[in-house]
């Protein structure tokens, strides 16, 4: 050990002369050292420029738009006719749509999403849990133009062969798609928060008696509520954000109605519909792309705050 | 440096041979009679050939190193350690002459019995009420009158009414640590248990409220049977009417309290209590 | 004395047990519904796929002619296009992800920023696919090439390569930095050598997700405005092209011309689910293998 | 996918004039074609009706593959009106589809931007009233009662004849994007409005599923998308006065029974794309010569050969 | 339950009046020297007018109850502590003479010159050869040779080489958590420090790996100055020259470690030492 301490001591200078010369040349990266950061700096401003971007982007066309159609025409008509002699420009038949087919999705998604939840959360074994969520997760992995067409060719076909005054292009159908591909999404984050709630206050409620139905129910669900209302949130506002589905299998018709068995636009599908390229700058059915954009932007930007706002709110403490 | 040594110097007992388990005493009722329980956790053998009976309306405190088994054990006895999948028993428990380790035998059932108050205090995220009202309402009893006398009643038993009985509607978040604790323990006494099992329930606070769970416990004797899991030497033998030692998975020796903290039998007992491990 | 009363209480027992059990068996069904619409999703396009994939399939040139077609132009334009998204959206989210965790000073500005990133991952496809029409196709005038459908879907996946990326940096424990520190490195010096390596698993199996996400984006490729009929196989990033998601749209749009141009989406839906599930098996790979424990 | 090569037995008559005009297209043009070779590159960008999409696609497809492998023709299908709006702004598409003639309107505005247009007739289309196979009663109908019942005036089936189920007519057709669609509102219905609750689609598959799966459905496109759906689809016989005339290739043409829903479709071709870039030209002229070729396979009935010829000089003078 | 007792009482020494700090041996050299520090974070006052000097070549332990401040001294002692945003701090510290609270002092030049070694062994997830190889190659040592020799020089030095001189490719997690600690020590030998501040370097270890750590920090005093936390005073006891006992954020007393075990001048250090609190 002594023999090993003398070695030591005699290499020592070597390496720590070797250290203080490196330093004299460190200049360089003392300039990374101040440059790094500030490159990195910008990387991050381009998300706030993704951001400006969408907004410039689409409010000096909606402007635009607004200034041939004026807003209240816009947001109270129940007429959407834009290529047409005597074009309308009512926005509620695809706001409509859009809310309809969300609604539909949640109807689907909300339940059994939240019954997965609470199988994987508080029935099922680890070994059990651990196969089964990345499979459902799969779901959410599916384009959803394939999605779309299982819509079309699948779902609607079995819907009407049970339901015959549905149409072969509905609301629904899209709707009940959309729904079980938002499941893995509200089933996983569900399951986070509900899985995230402290064992002791489950083993709290067990020891009482309590079966784990009850438990589930009365103490674990109220502790995770803020987490499930914001996974059905984000939920919405991914179902209000759908394209392809709608598009596909909903049709292009722009009813203003309630019947679910008929074909509605939402407001991505008439994007998709209206852009199919580069469509023509300068005309009113261009600039209507925008403002119907800008409000889609809008309805989903409202719903993000507020499943920010929700998770935040409503967090219970434990 | 002389102060270090004192400790390791100061048993004044003699080491008398290993002695397994000291019989019950005669004139009480058992509640619990555990005989030749092995238990697993997957590979690991936490419980090893247990006998020990547990008497009515007393307090029996279980003591021992970390990791010697003792939660495990107490988890036992409400079968809560079943919440752990890779568990495996042998042996038998008999509730007042019942064999819990049936599976006939209903755990909801079992655990309405035998109540549990854990180590960290662990009130529901909801009112001080409803805490108290969760059990009886769980076991179907909706009367908001009864409920109220409930929640009264299980307040006062455990001390703890005059504190909150102006703020039954406010989150139980908002009490203190000892409160905590004390509404968990009225949340047990809710549902009329026959036994109260306690996993270190003053580990986590103050001295002050420390004092005020003993004395509680003193005075839950008289209606319950407890049983009460403490790393806290001075707690097992101020509060407690018989004492388990258990070690590395095993009883060492049990007997009244005095015994085993003046005249243990069994010298590892010895080592423990004049604290040369754990 | 007594409220409880033993006898109800014992005979309520039963019933609650059985809701318990019932329900059980509810939640375990809702749970295997998904996996059921899987199947037979799964099911439909592998059956409709039969025979109809092979060698010259996966190699050759769109056609009219549906026993000739093949979609190796498909192919080529996901496969460059994915050239474009994975370095632009791993540079600029790892970099992001870093300046956000590590330089930025906590305060207004950094929640702007994160709260930004949050809404942006909200924000619908179809969207991102205006602006990269605006930006990248007209006001750039790249017209729809690769590279601007490729930084298109590069905005739509970069705030969750982003998040991916915090996470996983934040996972990384402050020991390692803090014995990095200890030794007289710097700031970058650490960052470089312990915190990305470290998190580098995370990053990547948030980043393969992602870039699964793109590859299935259909949306802001029609508003590009990709055609429907290109033969040229694209050769690089500056050229025209057509993607898996695109030639699956429109061959199903055109099932009613030539009804087997549904077996040709189904073959093409097959090998983009086998491209996904390769993409997932290695990013489940990387999460199991490389991911430390420390 | 061996589809790009020795494929050409089918076409001899297409494949042996052009490579002639290529040699020459070389030499006269400022193209890169200095060896006195025919290859060409760049791209032709078509866009506009999905009517006359499945023929200059066929035709598109066999120029790359037989004629100027290094040409990308790219076509896509956004509809006769919203193509013209892509076709007339600056850098426009080469080409707009269309299954109906330029408006005044479109051809100001080409005036206004200087573009030079070009019609280019390429075949004719018999517009096809379709219904679902089940439909058995409704197998020929007279023009006035497609009118009153795609105006809506007629609810139901038995408002048409006594005989008929008395259940509520569903109608579809394309959406206002179509050449098709205002050809039946001007041409068919003559100005009226069509029905508040009509179906209409972007797309023709979708339509052709529609009408396919619903028993009361009603439904007009071009006859293409009803040739390649016979099995999912019935054609209804149109009475003109002289009885009932079913749409086919024989009696689609401008003098034939079917006449008075006949119509040309055409391509615009973008002139002064065509004097700059060679490929353009070149195209256009691979069109003319092969439309005829293809038109059957695809729906079409040809126009007369003359008409073709003509178009194929006047081309060629631009070079 | 007399047992229960024996300790409280069995203090031996008399309390002497609080004496603030002993003042540094005369003939040794000094490398820190403490004046009037105060460190705060956020609101949290955790260190209160420290004053202490460090010497050359000798073992300093620092002991104190949970949360009095050691690690923050510590870590002020490289800077460490910067590291976290809310921190304030005032006074004066000396590194051999050098301000070391000035900004001009570099902290990379700092570290390098003054090593830490944290309380859980944590090498980083390289190979056992990448991780004492770090240090030098990001001072800017890229010659495989020398590298080579480096860390067979500090692998030795922190006693290790031999069990692990067949296997430095393998990954440093494989090692056992006394290897990787002492792979921890060797890292920072590698960068040859002149000082090495230890925080509870052995509270993650066995016993065993315990000892083996105590004799490396016996051996590495002949060449650097140690500082070292820790929690066992046993362990202070042993391996210690001097010894600082702090308390909530305060030096009560330093002074050679026989005499803080055996005459602490304050009756705080007695306390403590005896067990009474902590
Ligand atoms: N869920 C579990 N899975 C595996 N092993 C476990 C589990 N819970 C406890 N053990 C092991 O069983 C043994 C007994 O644990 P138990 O919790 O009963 O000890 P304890 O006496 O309560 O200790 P403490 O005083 O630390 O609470 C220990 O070795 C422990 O590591
Ligand atoms: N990062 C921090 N932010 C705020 N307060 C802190 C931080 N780190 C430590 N403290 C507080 O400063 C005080 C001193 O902490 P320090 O870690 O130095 O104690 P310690 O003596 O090392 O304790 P231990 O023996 O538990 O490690 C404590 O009150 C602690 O709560
Ligand atoms: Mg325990
Ligand atoms: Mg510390
Ligand atoms: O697609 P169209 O032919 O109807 O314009």
């Amino acid at each position: 050990m002594a023999a090993n301490s003398k070695l030591k001591r005699d290499d020592a200078i070597d390496v720590k002369r070797m250290i203080e010369q490196n330093k004299q040349s460190k200049s360089l990266s003392a300039v990374t050292e101040r440059a790094i950061p500030i490159l990195l700096f910008l990387f991050a401003i381009i998300t706030v420029l993704t951001t400006v971007g969408i907004v410039l982007t689409l409010l000096s066309e909606t402007i635009e738009f607004f200034k041939l159609v004026p807003i209240w025409e816009f947001f109270t008509g129940t007429v959407l006719k834009p290529i047409s002699q005597n074009p309308e420009f009512g926005v509620l038949p695809l706001i409509n749509g859009t809310i309809i087919s969300s609604l539909i999705a949640m109807l689907v998604a909300g339940p059994i999403g939240l019954m997965a939840a609470i199988y994987l959360s508080e029935y099922a074994s680890d070994r059990v849990r651990r196969v089964l969520k990345p499979m459902l997760e799969i779901l959410a992995g599916i384009p959803t133009i394939v999605y779309g067409f299982f819509a079309f060719t699948f779902v609607t076909p079995l819907i009407r062969s049970i339901w015959p005054e549905v149409g072969a292009t509905n609301i629904l159908s899209p709707g009940i798609v959309m729904g079980i591909m938002i499941i893995p999404m509200i089933a996983s984050l569900s399951e986070d928060a509900m899985s995230s709630v402290p064992n002791s206050i489950r083993e709290g409620a067990l020891g009482l008696g309590a079966t784990k139905l009850e438990t589930t129910f009365k103490v674990v669900m109220p502790a995770a509520l803020s987490g499930i209302i914001a996974s059905f949130v984000l939920g919405i506002s991914r179902a209000i954000g759908e394209t392809m589905i709608v598009t596909i299998a909903s049709g292009s018709s722009k009813n203003f109605t309630f019947d679910i068995t008929q074909s509605m636009q939402t407001m991505t599908a008439y994007i998709v519909e209206v852009s199919g390229g580069e469509a023509a700058a300068g005309t009113t059915v261009y600039y209507s792309l925008y403002a119907v954009a800008m409000t889609l932007f809008v309805f989903t930007l409202i719903m993000n705050l507020l499943a920010r706002y929700v998770s935040r709110k409503f967090r219970e403490e434990y | 440096m002389s102060l270090l040594t004192v400790k390791e110097n100061s048993s004044m007992l003699n080491n008398s041979e290993t002695v397994a388990v000291s019989p019950s005493l005669a004139n009480k009722n058992v509640v619990f009679d555990t005989k030749e329980l092995n238990l697993w956790y997957g590979e690991t053998h936490a419980l090893k050939d247990i006998n020990l009976t547990i008497n009515e309306k007393e307090v029996t405190a279980i003591i021992g190193p970390s990791g010697c088994g003792k939660s495990t054990y107490l988890k036992t006895l409400n079968r809560m350690v079943e919440l752990v999948p890779t568990v495996r028993t042998t042996g038998e428990i008999n509730y007042k002459g019942r064999s819990i380790l049936d599976k006939s035998f209903k755990v909801e059932d079992l655990r309405t019995h035998v109540g549990m108050v854990f180590q960290k205090p662990n009130p529901f995220p909801k009112s001080i009420y409803d805490n108290i009202a969760y059990g009886p309402r769980i076991h179907g009893i909706r009367n908001k009158k009864i409920l109220d006398e409930i929640v009264e009643k299980s307040l006062r038993g455990a001390y703890i009414w005059d504190e909150v009985k102006d703020r039954l509607k406010e989150n139980a978040y908002g009490l203190s640590g000892g409160q905590q604790q004390r509404l968990c323990i009225a949340r047990t006494l809710a549902i009329e248990p026959d036994v109260i099992l306690m996993d270190e329930p003053t580990s986590a606070l103050d001295p002050k409220s420390t004092l005020k769970i003993e004395d509680l416990v003193q005075e839950l004797k008289k209606d319950y049977s407890i049983i009460i899991v403490t790393h806290n030497m001075q707690q097992a033998a101020r509060i407690s009417d018989r004492t388990a030692f258990f070690l590395n998975g095993e009883v060492v020796e049990m007997d009244e309290t005095d015994t085993i903290f003046t005249k243990p039998k069994d010298n590892r007992t010895e080592d423990y209590i004049s604290g040369r491990f754990g | 004395m007594k409220y409880m009363d033993a006898d109800k209480v014992s005979k309520r027992m039963g019933p609650r047990i059985l809701k318990n059990n019932l329900l059980k068996g509810l939640f375990l069904l809702a749970t295997l519904f998904g996996l059921l619409v899987l199947a037979i999703l799964i099911y439909r396009v592998v059956v409709d796929s039969v025979g109809w994939i092979d060698w010259d399939f996966l190699t050759g040139k769109l056609s009219t002619d549906a026993e000739r077609a093949g979609i190796m132009g498909a192919i080529l334009g996901t496969v460059w296009m994915m050239a474009v998204v994975a370095p632009v959206t791993l540079i600029l989210g790892i970099g992001t992800a870093i300046y956000l965790e590590l330089y930025a000073r906590k305060g207004r500005f950094q929640s702007i920023i994160q709260t930004n990133i949050a809404n942006l991952a909200g924000v619908p496809s179809i969207v991102y696919g205006i602006l990269g029409l605006t930006i990248f196709v007209r006001a750039m005038e790249m017209g729809n090439i690769v590279l601007a459908g490729g930084l298109t879907l590069s905005l739509l996946i970069l705030p969750i390569v982003i998040v991916a990326a915090q996470e996983a940096i934040r996972a990384v424990p402050g020991y390692l930095s803090e014995a990095s520190y200890g030794m007289g490195a710097t700031k970058w010096q650490t960052i470089k050598n312990v915190i990305l390596p470290a998190a580098l698993p995370g990053i990547l199996t948030g980043a393969i997700l992602a870039l699964s996400r793109a590859i299935g984006e259909t949306a802001p490729l029609t508003v590009i405005g990709i055609p429907a009929l290109i033969l040229p196989f694209p050769g690089g990033i500056f050229d025209k092209f057509t993607a898996l998601p695109m030639q699956i749209y429109y061959w199903t749009l055109d099932s009613s011309l030539v009804a087997e141009y549904a077996n040709l989406a189904a073959a093409t839906i097959v090998v983009l689910l086998l491209l996904l599930f390769v993409l997932n098996s290695a990013a489940i790979f990387i999460r199991n293998k490389f991911q430390q424990r420390f | 996918g061996n589809n790009n090569d020795e494929d050409n037995s089918d076409d001899d008559k297409g494949s042996e004039e052009t490579p002639a005009e290529n040699a020459d297209n070389g030499t006269d043009t400022e193209s890169e074609g200095d060896e006195g070779s025919n290859e060409l590159e760049g791209s032709v960008v078509i866009d506009g009706s999905g009517t006359v999409y499945p023929l200059m696609s066929e035709i598109a497809l066999e120029y790359m593959t037989n004629e100027q492998p290094n040409v990308s023709v790219e076509v896509s299908r956004a509809g006769t009106s919203a193509g013209f709006e892509k076709f007339l702004q600056e850098n426009g598409t080469d080409f707009n589809d269309a299954s109906r003639y330029i408006k005044d309107e479109e051809k100001a505005k080409a005036e206004e931007l200087g573009i030079e247009v070009l019609e280019m007739k390429v075949a004719l289309d018999g517009l096809t009233i379709v219904v679902n196979p089940e439909n058995d009663f409704a197998t020929e109908l007279t023009p006035d009662q497609v009118i009153s019942i795609f105006t809506g005036e007629y609810v139901n089936w038995s408002d048409v004849n006594p005989d008929w189920p008395n259940e509520k007519i569903q109608t579809y057709g394309p959406n206002e994007n179509h050449g098709t669609y205002e050809f039946f509102y001007e041409t068919i219905l003559e100005e009226q409005d069509l029905a508040s609750d009509i179906n209409l689609q972007q797309e023709y598959s979708t339509l052709v599923t529609l009408v396919s799966e619903d028993v009361n459905a009603i439904g007009f496109f071009g006859f293409g998308y009803y040739d390649s759906n016979k099995d999912n689809l019935n054609a209804v016989s149109i009475d003109f006065g002289d009885g009932p005339v079913a749409p086919s290739l024989d009696t689609i043409a401008e003098d034939g029974d079917y006449a008075d829903y006949t119509r040309p479709v055409f391509t615009y071709l973008n002139v002064n794309n065509a004097k700059e870039k060679a490929q353009v030209l070149d195209y256009a002229i691979y069109v003319m010569e092969n439309n005829n070729r293809l038109a059957g396979k695809t729906g079409f009935a040809p126009i007369p050969d003359e008409e073709a010829q003509a178009l194929v000089d006047q081309l060629k003078e631009l070079q």
